[in-house]
């Protein structure tokens, strides 16, 4: 469980490059070293500690991290069943087998760190530390969700938890990541972004053009391909010439490693050396972690281009269960606990939803509340029906 | 005539303009293994196989722009953006490449490429999947776009694009797949449409209302509520936005006096903007009031539906305009008999 | 008071807007050690070095994004796009990213990000080079789009511009970077243009002319040489395209009674379209005659100069439209005196 | 001279990575073995020999070589001249410094194998054998131009001789060419599709989203790029954070290269083994050709961008002059033959100009002949001045 990122992880030619004289940057703050660690704030677990060198974990900090993939789980769960019941709109993209992935990318993060993600992030808004309620909430499009019911669920925001996104457009987040390292670089700041996307998402022009950048002007970003073996129902062979993911890095002398998505301990660890590289060294990263898509690409998805084959394989493949038997086996997690976690992270997620039923859609009077942040003359705040002279 | 939906209309005619040129090919994302995103392509995998209907990467810029390579060397490619948001991301192949081919290089290549892609908004999926940006290619010569609202249209446009020796962006909408209407049981009995012209879908006296595409179904919607009430709406169904057919929609507005325009996208510079400027320029000694436009709030469209409701053009706001537009006439209207 | 050129008072602007706040930095292609395309960013790198001043590759999608990443967390950056053709490139990152982020998250994070772009034709670069696309811009809710056609108003706008929290599109035009104008000695002196007004930029009672970016200053032009006819031509500049003056054209319109309007840019579906829609709209029994359009040839625009000639407006067009205008009003006009 | 690639060319890990199941194709004609070459049919050289293995090369392919790189040498200054005249608009680029890698490119292409290129094409357009007319006639924008008068320097265009294109947008024709080779490759066909472009391209979208594309497909698509140092005034170094753009094959399995640019045989030779596995085996190519760019990006660039030094140091670079050099070392090429091929390329080139300036301009009765292939009702074809209704 607690192996180190190197055995389970391939690391790139990227690593071992001859090495490259380094680009002068503008004036940066010293960054603190690994002697200051700042303890995680992530919501529904005892804190990883992210000190580097990593100290063994904790049997509180294992629980703490199956905590919140049982959590995860039962939050997509709860947001399946009330998208099938009408009360859920729009697209809505599950985390259903990534559960080891996002909490291991997480528990890497000082809350302090940015986090960019895909349209399939639920389980990183919890894990980064947000209310199931309120991001519940946003799913239902209430105004008390995270991004007031303006984004919904592939837009979850939060500034103060630093998630700066969910974003719909395959690739867009990786250019914004970017420019938002710079922003942290430029200020002097020691904080890392990390940026979370999918295997499809690395054939979009964005994907290259913001690693080149990232890795010219030394930004301390992270960059996560979370490779589920599809796009939609496109198999990663059939969109990527080079399947193997994390290879990419070299094209941009980025250091850049795979490591097995299931195992939240081992993503854990290799998040951790690609965060504290970034934050110490400002040198970009790109992880690749393997991890499966148990059910469709949304809730509607039957997912009928996988042979009832693959669709069996999954089950050995579930992280959840895998990491609950794990935990087991070490004598970590005993049945009476298991059953007893189950039970509270599934009356969050219920009370979740209950709070976003109960809460209020927004206004129609708020509709033209976020056009702009400067207020400005002539801009055009008519309903369809209204002319566009009222006088 | 079987009652089919736009869906099938769509899907029926790829089949049979593969089946009857060898260089018709298709080409998106997920459009084969999962058989299209909102299932238009369904079987065709199956019944052409690998090389005549190809799964892309997500690579908007590259398997569009690699569709007009691929037809300036004379195949005839299909491409399907998954909805016309994404089409963003390959708008320099369209406007820079594939627009700019024919004339660029003094007529040496033509593109004989089809892009099709669906708009629309109203299914809660947000602000960055809701637009409606036709406009971008309406507004750019050496592209046509066409925007058809019924399964026959669908069928007759879609083989005029695909014969059609130009760069045609193919509008569908996601609020139209699942509407019905005629079509020949012989797909090969429909004939190719004429690009370029709109149709006078339901002809009226009283008032004109231009619409296109979801909302020309609108239209007459309320073309029948309208007559009810004993108004004759005269309902042009434009069809084509580019070229536009400015002779039909000014030969309408002289007979009616007056016109609304029902769009899907943004008021301000919207599609609606140039038919309203087309009107006044043409039928100004005609009109009995100003053209009035019936389009999207100006907002990133937000999630909630409530909020999504109430930003979205719908029947009930073109009445609302069309009764407006009447009243702005000044003329005594008869009362409903 | 100072006369500059329209390069040199953006230049200076970005340089004082860059000592007043440390948060403004430049980014974009050449624009350090090749000091700008067009020379805009001269001497700065030398001045601010490459943190503040940076070069990036040819990654159009990539560095807007970035920026715009950079701008969430409290930068304003101030890019540059080499000319508006290229943004095409980015028009996803611009479009669905920056004039999205702060409505689809209910307001969390703004955008203050400035994206200085030239537009033209003119110039013999083909006709991938040559296009006028504000119009994409512009029809975008959630961004903003300045148009300024003199230096005064170029660095007024401009500190307007990146002192605002919304993302704004700084619309140039090669053809107006060495035309000069007024500019107070000491540029801290230049108030901030307010976002969203139009001008009256010459008072006239026969017609308004309206315009923006270059096209305002061939209206200015225009209406001297009408002048001379004894015609007194008002010209609307219109400064900003989005949010539009309607109120400032509209009104002018009243005044006068008829009105042509001046673009760079193709007719149908351009810029112009939206102030005919408008004018017909807000002064339709003021006017008394169809507002007409003076625009580019619909055509993806040639090289060879006879034909670019041909194809683009001018003084000559304008001052042609405007005296056809005058006549479809009926108005017995004065001769000149 | 006749050196293999292998001697001055480096090869890719794609080259070498573990081979991958070959993906299934749509049916092709079978390719013609290496015994059935075609003589290319390049201007004003003797043909050069592409069968495969190369013979050893004659005194008579070598000075062909030089009589073309010669041609382009005075083509581009002559163009130079004519645009300070004012005969010639918009932007001009020259291919100055780039002669050894025009030449090779061309050499070893079959004629109706195609190209594209990017704006920076006048050498190509006459080493695939276009005439200099009329090249220049198009730069003067006449109607006796390759492409009318319609395109200018940046975009020459012949059907015939299958340069399908300069593009002015930078990487706008490389998806255009892996399209091109699917199109050939849909049809059974055996050419190839070459697709030039500069060492700033690599670092736009599309460059990444084409060549995964081409490596997915198994498009017989040769890319390459010309590594002139510069995008402009930006050195490759400050562009791309991996500064060996041949290594970027890698990222898609792509078998790469790097050659030195000025040595025409050796380009020749890595270009042919590039070309002849795309036609053999329908597997696209990477191949990086690194030459000096002479002079400015465009003619009125002053390149003040660059110190005296390294101005200075350009002059050994110069590839006309070292072939020139080489070919009289070995006793191949004479003063007297020298001058006299100087003097027949300047002729020809001087014919050009004055054909060119004889030439008429396209008459605006044209202007609305190209806008649609098929023509279409309510098409707006006004002037400027012209309204929209013409009742
Ligand atoms: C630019 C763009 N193209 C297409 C889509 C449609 N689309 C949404 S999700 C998706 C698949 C993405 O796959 P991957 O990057 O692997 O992410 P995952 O869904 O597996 O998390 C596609 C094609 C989109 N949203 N944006
Ligand atoms: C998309 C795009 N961005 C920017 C430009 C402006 N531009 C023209 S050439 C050039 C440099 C290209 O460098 P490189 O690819 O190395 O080609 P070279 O000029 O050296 O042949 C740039 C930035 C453009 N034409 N297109
Ligand atoms: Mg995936
Ligand atoms: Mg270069």
């Amino acid at each position: 469980m607690a192996e180190t990122p190197t055995r389970s992880a391939a690391r790139s030619a990227g690593e071992a490059a001859p090495a490259r004289a380094r680009r002068s940057r503008g004036p940066r703050t010293p960054r603190p070293g690994p002697g200051l660690p700042q303890p995680p704030d992530t919501a529904g677990a005892e804190a990883p500690d992210t000190a580097v060198p990593a100290a063994p974990d904790t049997a509180g900090t294992l629980v703490g991290f199956y905590r919140q993939m049982l959590l995860v789980r039962r939050f997509e769960e709860r947001a399946a069943r009330a998208y099938t019941e009408a009360k859920i709109g729009g697209y809505c993209h599950l985390n259903l087998g990534e559960e080891a992935t996002v909490v291991g990318l997480m528990a890497a993060l000082r809350p302090t760190d940015y986090l960019f993600t895909n349209y399939r992030e639920h389980g990183y808004a919890l894990a980064k530390g947000i209310g199931a309620d309120r991001v519940m909430a946003e799913l239902y499009g209430r105004s008390t969700g995270v991004s007031k019911g303006w984004g919904g669920s592939m837009h979850l925001f939060d500034a103060e938890a630093r998630l700066l996104g969910g974003y719909g457009i395959v690739g867009g987040q990786v250019p914004l990541a970017a420019g938002a390292a710079l922003a942290v670089s430029y200020k002097g700041g020691d904080d890392v972004v990390m940026c979370q996307m999918g295997d499809g998402t690395t054939a979009i022009g964005g994907f290259h053009e913001a690693l080149n950048i990232a890795a010219l002007w030394d930004l301390p970003a992270v960059f996560v391909v979370v490779n589920n073996g599809l796009g939609m129902g496109t198999a990663v062979e059939r969109s990527a010439a080079e399947p193997e993911l994390w290879k990419r890095g070299a094209a941009y002398r980025m250091a850049s490693a795979r490591v097995d998505g299931t195992d939240v301990v081992a993503v854990r660890d290799a998040a951790r050396l690609a965060v504290e590289r970034a934050r110490s060294e400002s040198r970009p990263y790109l992880l690749e972690a393997v991890s499966p898509r148990l059910k469709g690409h949304s809730v509607v998805d039957p997912a009928r281009y996988r042979s009832k084959e693959e669709k069996d394989a999954l089950k050995d493949a579930d992280p959840v269960a895998r990491t609950a038997r794990r935990l087991a086996d070490a004598g970590i997690l005993s049945p009476e606990d298991r059953d007893r976690i189950d039970a509270e992270v599934t009356a969050e997620v219920e009370a979740a939803a209950a709070f976003a039923d109960a809460s209020p859609q927004p206004d129609v009077s708020t509709l033209f509340d976020y056009t702009y942040a400067t207020p400005v003359a002539g801009e055009q705040r008519r309903l369809p029906a209204d002319p566009v002279f009222r006088s | 005539m079987a009652t089919v939906t736009y869906r099938q209309a769509l899907r029926d005619t790829l089949r049979a303009e593969m089946l009857r040129d060898e260089n018709v090919l298709l080409m998106g994302e997920e459009i084969g293994l999962f058989e299209g995103s909102y299932k238009i392509t369904e079987g065709l995998l199956k019944e052409f196989g690998p090389r005549r209907v190809r799964d892309t990467p997500i690579a908007e810029e590259g398997f569009v722009g690699a569709a007009i390579g691929a037809a300036m060397l004379g195949l005839r490619p299909v491409v399907e953006i998954m909805t016309i948001n994404f089409s963003l991301l390959a708008l320099d192949q369209i406007v820079n490449h594939a627009a700019k081919i024919y004339g660029m290089f003094g007529g040496q290549a033509s593109v004989p490429l089809v892009i099709r892609t669906p708009g629309g908004g109203g299914q809660q999926l947000g602000a960055t999947h809701s637009q409606n940006v036709e406009l971008f290619y309406a507004f750019i010569p050496g592209l046509k776009v066409v925007a058809p609202s019924t399964p026959a249209e669908a069928s007759a446009m879609l083989k005029a694009a695909i014969r059609d020796d130009d760069p045609v962006l193919f509008l569908e909408n996601l609020a139209l797949y699942n509407t019905k209407g005629e079509l020949p049981d012989a797909i090969d009995a429909v004939e190719p449409a004429e690009i370029g012209r709109a149709a006078v879908t339901r002809p009226g006296t009283d008032i004109t209302i231009i619409g296109y595409s979801r909302m020309a179904r609108v239209a007459a919607e309320v073309a029948d509520t309208l007559a009810a009430e004993g108004i004759s709406a005269e309902v042009v169904d434009l069809r084509s936005l580019r070229p536009l057919d400015r002779e039909t929609i000014v030969a309408s507005v002289r007979r009616t006096g007056c016109a609304v325009v029902a769009e899907d996208d943004w008021l301000t510079y919207g599609i609606g903007a140039e038919i309203a400027a087309t009107v006044q320029e043409g039928a100004f000694d005609w009109l009995d009031a100003p053209v009035r436009r019936v389009a999207m709030a100006e907002v990133p469209l937000p999630y909630a539906k409530s909020l999504e409701t109430a930003a979205l053009p719908s029947a009930g706001s073109l009445l609302t305009a069309v009764r407006a537009t009447l009243a702005a006439t000044g003329r005594a209207l008869e009362p409903a008999s």
